[in-house]
């Protein structure tokens, strides 16, 4: 039969990583044909609501986390629970499965996730003498240090938002751990609780310093990037893939380092951010068996690696080859170790919270003395959004 | 005339004006020509911080190869034709009717039926957004041309036959009469008689309306969201989002999704400014 | 048959009553001439013939058939506006042949009747251009040929040489006649133009405020006004009225004027004495004083036109006239004329404006 | 004769009253299709909670109450006026250029195209020029800014700046609208009036106040409309340059109310429909002091 | 002293030569109206006298002071347009007194001024209007007030009745000539109407393509035309011309006209024989055969007026005449008219179309 698959791999590496799948699939099923729409990437967030709706797709792409939530709760996602247990991928997809269970039942598979951490400059570094910082005082010190030679210690492009999600989570999680920082995306604890201040107090200390980029409300993450090129700025909290964009700018492996965003409060475990990209069958499907064939093809380790591979990503399959290059294996030694994985700010709040946190977040980083104002404002809409 | 024609004015003046007039031209436009000069630009030339000064080489060739090979940007424009050359057919054909009727007959209900598509340009899309969207998404035209092309006929259908309705009015009303004393019918007055003359409306609006609906951008937002439905406008600013920090492919973009309508505008000038400024000048 | 026949034909726009009542008779192949001040609903009741406007009261009808709630395109009668509307996208040649086409008829039956029309209007070299192309008075000539074809009974013209300069509308006066003869249709002409009226017309109508004044030749109006608003219109320059006192004497009535006394011959009509007003025009009065009576007057003001001299005097008793004469009358203001009144050129209105003695030259 | 009319002719008898709805229907039913029944079925959703997914959920006026209460609405009707006061410079500056150009020197046709040349462009592409040309570090006007004062300003991060620096990008376009209303209405001036107040005395300001303006009231009137039309519709710019931000600082309720309904955090159906009500509302009346005078000119013609 | 003087002036627009070298003075006070066809530069001279044109050659004195580089509001000239040109936006009180108030007088001169002139025009109960709520009439006068209020030495007219209609302009043309009377300025009208020209005038210059054919008074014009072209363009119906074979024979010359021989007193000019034109004006043949030399005719085409009657009769060689007759004259197509010819009424154009031989009835 023919599946119709909905997806917004429009970037040039994932479409070629889908192009690959696909093909790989039906070659692997010669009776089944992949009917392939590709969306834009920002577009595909309002339109799976449309599609999924109106004239539903059998498979799409989609998230991990809190954002399938709606389309869950919906009605509009099928349960898989039954191609999980029939592939051994509970044990497999292990690292994702609490992030794709809702109500005990599994919602959807996993294909791909990548690592959040510090990219820094290693020859700057070097340079200034500076050992990447595993506490946060030595990450003040650090950053201190670089302000006093002239270059920006931070680098970060605000102007779409998201890129604060980053800080914030890692923040929250390293001052408050990754239990509260779950139950403060789910709504469960008010913004203005002291722990979120301590949390913003953190913050508070590199914004007051002015360790970050001066104008990054103005600028797009891609735009941040050449300061750290020129060697204007020294560190970058990003997901991995902004090392392309490195490379591409002109910066060497040997001049781009990684490492894990340092310990804050003393012995709280270590999770991290690791946002899931996944693939689930639409409620409305017509196709569903060879949909569910689609999904145990996108699972298993081959698929995995060789997606991953093009994606420059980590397969989320425990049981695939490990990626060849160094910053992957680097994420995927330290996602194994992590205590947990958090999905992203974006991912893990519900769409209209974050949207409010963000934007807090981002004017917090511009105008850190409003910070009381900002938290009565997220509470108001935490208040709103989660009843 | 007023100001002063120039030609009156002292030889100083005169030459002061005429030296004033390329600088001026030359400020007014500075963003057009800083995207003009950037999208000739190589790539070194932004990494060495080289904005705005004389491009170190000419890359206009590799640029705008590059925009088009690289993106869908190409499929975007042709996507921008399918939603633009329907709509201005279907536009302006159904205003030319109801100009006709709001202009020619005489009927109770004609000031108010002509005021309603009047009011109806002016509202603000935002009021029409969600429903349209919903009867698109029910039609099954969601993210086609076709939900885009049905959607600005019926809009443009207000605007257009504000247009018509006033210029048919001004044809001599003896026409008419004269054809209807001759037995012609209704049908045959609007088909023989009436269509041909608004040869100049007609022209004058499907420039406007090309324009209008080629520049849109808020309803291919709202109504298309894939790749293969959407125009050049929503196209560009998805693809800033690809490119950015690739200002010279940015401009280059925005140059080639600009010149179907400036090209239009410089075919058909006298046609284009007639439409904009309808009822400027009169009473 | 093609009579036109209107019987208590009304208009009402809304609330405001433009035509109040017409009856008229235009006989077969007559030319009738529509004339009145601006306004007093000559287009209208014309634009009531054609169908172009509903009658809202009273019937209308065409060769003896009832018309009052046909359309304009089943009445068979043909109109030439003012502005010619031709279709300036057709040639002259489609003009002609529009309607017919429209109607359904054969390419043949067109391209003859075409053929017949643009000879007999000499359009034949001009059958390929353009209205725009065109001189005024050809322009004239195509809406009348577009008039021709469908051989229509009746011809309605509005104002039809308004447009044209002075010498070309006397030349197309001249050509319409000569049409009219040749066709024999029943002509109904609006004009607001006198010599039109005058040297057109079998029939002069007469309107003011949506009425019939008079109708009539226009030698009759001309002499024989049936109140003063007619006698008022007709002529130019317009006819003197002045407030007199008569007083009935046998077969004649007297009227005291600036102290003398014109004794008007009452050709049997009765009338009774007390305040009336005496009309004569100004081209009545003999400004070298040969008449019935002799009056003087002096200048007020003198137009010396070389072809003619009006005199605008003073008479004794303050009233005033303007007399028409010769151009090489020269006498200046200030200076005494002697100004000779013929009676037979006197006209008596009553009170209510009606004509009670219509001195009549030609009598 | 006959008492019944056959129907060709009944058809030839009425065709004049049946005709218009003929030629009115296609068009009129696209419009209320497309345009007035989606007005009332908006202000009908403003009074539901509805995700677009669910049911619609009667919540009576609670929409609107929220709104009431909503900090980012009151920044956007505050940058909505901040827009419709400034963008009525285009109309000042319009008559400017339009005054500057209205001469007949070799080549002016060619300068007042490329005058109104950013009117044809579409806002996005506007949007993107000026975001170029607003860019920190090296875009021109920041360079510009950098050598005139010694200071940076990243004019569109800037809370205090972003809504005046979007404006700016409108009022470029805009202006070029104007200055051609104005260039034709210029064109259209009475002669005879201008040389009998130039016989009068009148000259330069004096002349353009007591005589030409009079005179290009229509066309001041027209530029009016649209420029207010206009102002209010703002969006392309704003979404493209700043999408609202930084941190909503830039918002105005076309931009919030999309955002509420249909991007990717929003998907408040209701509460967007109630946005647009609002919206709606404050364009309505001057539409209707549009309208009005409209009317008025009919009456009259 | 404002008498206009104007030398060698000349006019292009671009290449076009429209005023080919005009001399002309206007005296003190008074009358001075141009006419001439359509295009014939009219306006545009008189638009260089008010400074609204640039004069290309020659000099402009107002008054005896140089003014050709002046700007028309300091040359102490005012000019009352065809459209009238009020300003539509101000009250009839404003449109008066804006030239006052651009020159910076204060209000209470204004307001005496504006209320002085408003009395004259009796326009007291407009003052608060605006022009659109006026009449043509009270527009023109309105116009006409705007221009007296800044007490001019020269008015400058351009078609100012043009847009009335005829019972209006027949008034209105008796006020402007009292408002000359009282105001005893220099006037200079432009008009296409023949009544005003001769009406009003004290002189009358005759233009043709950019130059003066004539200069002189109304009846001067009338009765001696320097030429064709001024024998034609003044007087209506036309002048009759015929091509004539001229004899000269002692005191007066012989001219063979459909068989007849009509001899025309010298008065002392030279002329050669051969082919000439003859012009006689169609009110200077007598319909009743009183004359020097009777010609017989044939009704051609008769118009009657009731006033007047026009005939159109062709001679026995074929030559066609208009005759201007008795309004009782009745005589119809195809009948005799015998037509008696006062030797004294001709005129003889040469061959360049100049009069030769002015017959003068005044004489
Ligand atoms: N469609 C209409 N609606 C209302 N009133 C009208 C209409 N048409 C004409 N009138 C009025 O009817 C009256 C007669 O108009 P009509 O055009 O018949 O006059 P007219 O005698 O032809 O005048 P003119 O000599 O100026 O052409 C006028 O007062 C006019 O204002
Ligand atoms: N601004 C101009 N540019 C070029 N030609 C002009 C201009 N103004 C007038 N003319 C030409 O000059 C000639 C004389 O024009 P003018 O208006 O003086 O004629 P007129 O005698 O007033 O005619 P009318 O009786 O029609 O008003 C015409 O041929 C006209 O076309
Ligand atoms: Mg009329
Ligand atoms: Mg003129």
């Amino acid at each position: 039969g023919e599946i119709v698959l909905n997806s917004n791999h429009s970037d040039p590496a994932p479409k070629k990583a889908m192009e690959d799948l696909i093909a790989d699939f039906q070659a692997a099923h010669p009776g089944i044909t992949v009917k392939w729409n590709n969306f834009d990437h920002e577009g595909y967030k309002s339109a799976i609501r449309n599609f999924l709706t109106a004239d539903a797709p059998d498979v799409v792409a989609w998230f991990a986390g809190n954002r399938m939530e709606p389309f869950v709760t919906a009605g509009l996602f099928e349960d898989v629970t039954d191609v999980w247990d029939a592939n051994g991928l509970n044990e497999q997809l292990k690292s994702a499965a609490s992030a794709m269970t809702i109500d005990g039942k599994k919602w959807g598979v996993p294909y791909t996730y990548y690592q959040w951490g510090i990219y820094y400059r290693k020859d700057i570094f070097a340079e200034q003498g500076i050992e990447p910082p595993k506490t946060w005082a030595e990450f003040l010190a650090a950053c201190e240090k670089l302000k006093a030679a002239g270059i920006t210690p931070i680098t970060i492009g605000t102007k779409a938002l998201w890129p604060t999600g980053g800080w914030f989570d890692y923040l929250n999680l390293r001052v408050n751990g990754y239990e509260f920082h779950m139950e403060l995306t789910a709504g469960k604890v008010p913004y203005t609780d002291p722990r979120v201040r301590a949390t913003f107090e953190k913050w508070g200390e590199l914004v007051n310093a002015g360790y970050f980029l001066e104008s990054h409300a103005a600028i797009d993450w891609q735009d941040a990037i050449p300061q750290m090129v020129q060697g204007k700025a020294a560190m970058y909290l990003m997901g991995n893939f902004a090392v392309a964009t490195m490379k591409d700018g002109g910066l060497t492996e040997d001049q781009i380092g990684f490492m894990q965003f340092p310990e804050i409060t003393p012995g709280i475990p270590m999770a991290e951010d690791a946002p899931t990209d996944t693939f689930h069958i639409a409620s409305g499907a017509k196709n569903k068996d060879d949909a569910k064939k689609f999904l145990a093809f996108v699972a298993s380790p081959e698929a995995q690696a060789k997606m991953n591979a093009t994606l420059g990503q980590l397969p989320v399959n425990n049981q695939a080859q490990k990626p060849e290059d160094v910053f992957l294996q680097q994420g995927f030694d330290m996602l194994s170790n992590a205590y947990a994985l958090a999905q992203f700010y974006d991912r893990d709040a519900n769409a209209e919270m974050a949207k409010a946190g963000m934007e807090a977040f981002q004017e917090f980083m511009v105008k850190p003395d409003r910070l009381d104002a900002i938290l009565e404002r997220l509470e108001k809409v935490r208040a709103r959004v989660y009843n | 005339m007023f100001p002063t024609p120039i030609q009156k004015a002292s030889p100083l003046v005169r030459s002061g004006y005429k030296v004033m007039l390329p600088i001026a031209l030359f400020l007014w436009l500075l963003p057009l020509i800083g995207v003009a000069l950037t999208s000739v630009r190589p790539a070194g030339d932004l990494a060495a911080g080289n904005y705005f000064g004389i491009p170190s080489g000419f890359a206009g060739f590799e640029n705008y190869s590059a925009v088009f090979q690289n993106s869908p940007i190409g499929y975007y424009i042709l996507n921008s034709f399918k939603v633009t050359i329907p709509t201005v057919i279907g536009a302006v054909a159904l205003s030319c009717l109801t100009g006709f009727a709001l202009a020619v007959y005489k009927f109770k209900s004609n000031l108010f039926l002509f005021f309603l598509f009047v009011a109806g340009n002016f509202i603000p899309f935002q009021i029409l957004m969600v429903p349209v969207r919903d009867l698109t998404l029910k039609m099954g035209f969601y993210d086609t041309t076709m939900g885009l092309v049905l959607f600005h006929v019926a809009f443009q259908t207000g605007f257009c036959t504000l247009f018509m309705r006033n210029f048919i009015k001004g044809l001599p009303f003896a026409l008419i009469e004269s054809a209807r004393v001759e037995g012609v019918s209704e049908w045959q007055i609007f088909r023989h008689i009436v269509l041909p003359l608004m040869r100049p409306a007609i022209a004058a609006l499907s420039v406007l309306v090309f324009t209008f609906v080629w520049n849109d951008y808020f309803w291919a937002t709202v109504l298309v969201q894939g790749q293969h439905a959407m125009p050049v406008t929503a196209g560009l600013n998805a693809l800033n989002g690809q490119w950015v920090a690739a200002w010279h492919l940015v401009s280059a973009g925005s140059i080639v999704a600009a010149l179907p309508p400036v090209a239009m505008f410089f075919l058909m000038q006298k046609h284009f400014i007639a439409g904009l400024t309808l009822g400027a000048t009169k009473g | 048959m093609a009579d036109v026949s209107l019987r208590g034909v009304k208009k009402q726009f809304g609330a405001l009553s433009v035509i109040k009542g017409v009856d008229l008779d235009v006989k077969d192949g007559e030319f009738c001439v529509f004339v009145g001040p601006s306004g007093c609903g000559k287009s209208t009741l014309l634009r009531m013939i054609a169908g172009l406007e509903e009658i809202s009261a009273g019937s209308l009808s065409i060769g003896g058939k009832e018309m009052t709630k046909f359309g304009p395109s089943e009445r068979g009668v043909a109109m030439v506006f003012q502005s010619y509307a031709l279709y300036p996208h057709m040639s002259v040649e489609e003009n002609i042949g529009f309607g017919l086409k429209m109607t359904g008829h054969s390419k043949a039956v067109i391209a003859e009747r075409t053929a017949a029309a643009a000879k007999m209007l000499q359009l034949e070299p001009l059958l390929k251009r353009k209205p725009g192309q065109l001189s005024g008075g050809q322009r004239q000539r195509v809406a009348i040929g577009r008039a021709i074809v469908r051989n229509p009974e009746v011809f309605l013209f509005d104002e039809p040489l308004s447009n044209l300069d002075a010498a070309l509308r006397v030349q197309m006066r001249t050509e319409l006649l000569k049409l009219h003869q040749d066709l024999k249709a029943t002509m109904i002409y609006v004009t607001h133009d006198q010599v039109e009226a005058m040297t057109m017309a079998d029939k002069i109508v007469v309107l003011s405020a949506g009425q019939i004044e008079q109708v009539g030749s226009p030698l009759e109006l001309y002499h024989r006004p049936n109140n003063l608003f007619v006698a008022g219109f007709i002529g130019s320059p317009k006819m003197n009225f002045l407030k007199v006192q008569v007083k009935g004497e046998g077969q004649a009535t007297t009227v005291q004027l600036a102290g003398a006394t014109i004794s008007i011959p009452t050709s049997g009509a009765a009338l009774s004495d007390g305040e009336m007003t005496l009309g004569i025009r100004p081209e009545h009065i003999d400004a070298g004083g040969q008449g019935d009576v002799v009056i003087e007057a002096t200048v007020k003001l003198a137009e010396y036109l070389g072809s003619e001299t009006l005199f605008f005097v003073t008479l004794a008793d303050g009233s005033e006239l303007a007399v028409k004469a010769d151009g090489l009358a020269s006498e200046k203001p200030g200076q005494t004329l002697r100004l000779g009144i013929n009676t037979k050129a006197c006209h008596l209105f009553d009170k209510d404006g009606k004509a009670v003695i219509n001195g009549d030259l030609t009598r | 004769m006959s008492n019944t009319i056959s129907a060709a002719q009944n058809w030839k008898r009425n065709q004049q009253k049946l005709a218009p709805w003929l030629f009115l229907a296609p068009g009129m039913l696209m419009f209320l299709i497309y345009v007035l029944v989606p007005i009332f079925q908006s202000i009908w959703i403003s009074f539901h909670d509805w995700d677009g997914l669910g049911a619609k959920e009667w919540i009576g006026l609670q929409n609107y109450v929220e709104l009431m209460d909503d900090d980012t609405f009151y920044v956007s009707l505050h940058n909505n006026v901040l827009w419709l006061v400034l963008y009525l410079l285009s109309i000042p500056a319009g008559l400017a250029v339009a005054l500057f150009l209205n001469q007949t020197v070799t080549g002016i046709r060619l300068y007042k195209s490329l005058f109104f040349f950013p009117f044809v462009i579409s806002q996005v592409v506007v949007g993107l020029m000026f975001t170029w040309f607003y860019a920190p570090n090296f875009g021109l006007f920041s360079q510009s800014i950098e050598w005139l004062t010694g200071t940076q300003v990243a004019v569109l991060a800037d809370e205090r700046y972003v809504t005046y620096a979007i404006i700016v990008a409108g009022l470029w376009p805009q202006t070029a609208y104007c200055m051609i209303l104005y260039l034709t209405g210029l064109n259209n001036i009475n002669t005879e009036q201008v040389e009998a107040a130039r016989m009068d005395g009148a000259k330069g300001f004096k002349l353009l106040w007591y005589i030409i303006l009079p005179q290009l009231a229509p066309a001041t009137f027209i530029a009016m409309v649209v420029t207010v039309i206009g102002s209010l519709r703002s969006f392309d710019l704003v979404s493209i340059m700043t999408a609202g931000g930084p941190y909503g600082s830039s918002q105005v309720l076309s931009y919030f109310m999309y955002e509420q309904a249909l991007s990717e955090y929003g998907f408040r159906m209701g509460y967007g429909a109630a946005i647009a009500v609002v919206l709606f509302l404050i364009m309505m009346v001057f539409i209707s002091l549009f309208i009005v005078r409209m009317l008025s000119q009919e009456r009259n013609a």
